[in-house]
């Protein structure tokens, strides 16, 4: 399935991208992704183990299980105001 | 009711025209703006960037909650984003109600929000080489994982 | 700092334009405003007498008082006498300061001095025959007799 | 010695007048001021014992000791804001 994930802030910065689409097995959580991501090396080594994320724009717990098409967003702690 | 996200300058003194009703007796309008300083060191302008379509969701859901605790619908945020000048207006909340402990009571509790969850981040700029920096912000409340 | 008794309607919208600087991060503008009903019963309108030189040195000394807690001096505030209108804003306090807390803080306590001290009173104008009425106030706290 | 009387909204009412200069002796206080407008009747019989009073535009006691020439205002609970 494919998973659209967005990068935020000083993520986007590790990310070097604001947003890229990932080929990802059924089944896998948001948890996984931040694994994946971690794993494969370059800027997003440095992303937390647990950072902030929402699943279709509403902050989800990093144990929620993706669909196809899911948008999955990265967010660093927010600084708004 | 209305929260929005913008890219233009805020018109403050236009947001309290949008609230108020022959019912009510308190109107306030907070503005949030860019200090020249943070932390003791010298800024010279910010950049806002946004989650825009979420941005926008959970100031409507912050608008909400506050607007029971006003007691009135009548309620405008708006959250500028982009590049701001010192002195310019990042955030502007107008309320008003009948009563005053609700006004400021609700007034306080939408920028509290705000700071807290809305997925808003801020780029400092200062002088000289000085490099941008991204503030450190809130770790927002994230929802227990449904069984 | 600026505290004083008009008999003009009052711009409101100008009151933040008095405040602000390039050190503050916050505004506040509270205004308040005539209701439209008072203990459940309908009110057509309303008329602020002052004792008006007084009045003045009080509102001088609470904008002082409350410069201390916001911990600039970029605070106004102006009371309305004569007769007002149902929406009319009856008072506006205007500060500004670094930091959001001291600005909620001085601008709620300007208020509520202003109730508990500033010698004004309110009489309520009603529909109809009901004849005007001295609204029930609040006992100013009087100095203790020096020995 | 001359003092001056003001009467302000529920006061000025019973007064009857906003003002009126009243000659009293040396000594006097504010309260003997009170004592002797409630004694003398009319609508100011209806002034309570111990009102608000402001001596030169400031909240004093009623044991405040007058001077010739001193402003006395009778003051109702305030309802400014």
């Amino acid at each position: 399935m494919r998973i659209r994930l967005l990068f935020f802030a000083l993520y986007r910065d590790l990310a070097g991208v604001p947003e890229m689409e990932l080929e990802t097995r059924p089944g896998a959580t948001a948890a996984t992704i931040v694994e994946e991501l971690r794993r494969a090396g370059g800027g997003l080594a440095r992303l937390p183990e647990t950072p902030a994320v929402a699943v279709n724009r509403e902050y989800a717990p990093l144990s929620t299980v993706l669909r196809d098409g899911d948008e999955l967003a990265f967010l660093p702690p927010v600084a708004g105001g | 009711m209305r929260a929005w996200v913008t890219r233009d300058p805020i018109d403050a003194g236009a947001l309290l025209g949008a609230v108020g009703a022959p019912a009510d007796g308190a109107a306030l309008l907070f503005v949030g703006t860019v200090r020249d300083h943070n932390d003791g060191r010298p800024v010279v302008g910010v950049r806002y960037e946004a989650y825009v379509e979420m941005a926008e969701r959970v100031l409507g859901q912050i608008a909400a909650e506050a607007a029971a605790r006003l007691g009135t619908d009548r309620l405008v945020v708006v959250h500028r984003i982009g590049e701001l000048a010192v002195g310019e207006a990042s955030v502007a909340i107008a309320v008003s109600s009948p009563h005053r402990a609700e006004a400021f009571d609700a007034c306080r509790f939408v920028i509290e929000e705000i700071k807290r969850r809305v997925p808003i981040w801020k780029e400092e700029h200062y002088a000289g080489d000085e490099a941008p920096r991204w503030l450190a912000g809130a770790i927002p409340p994230i929802p227990e994982a449904r069984p």
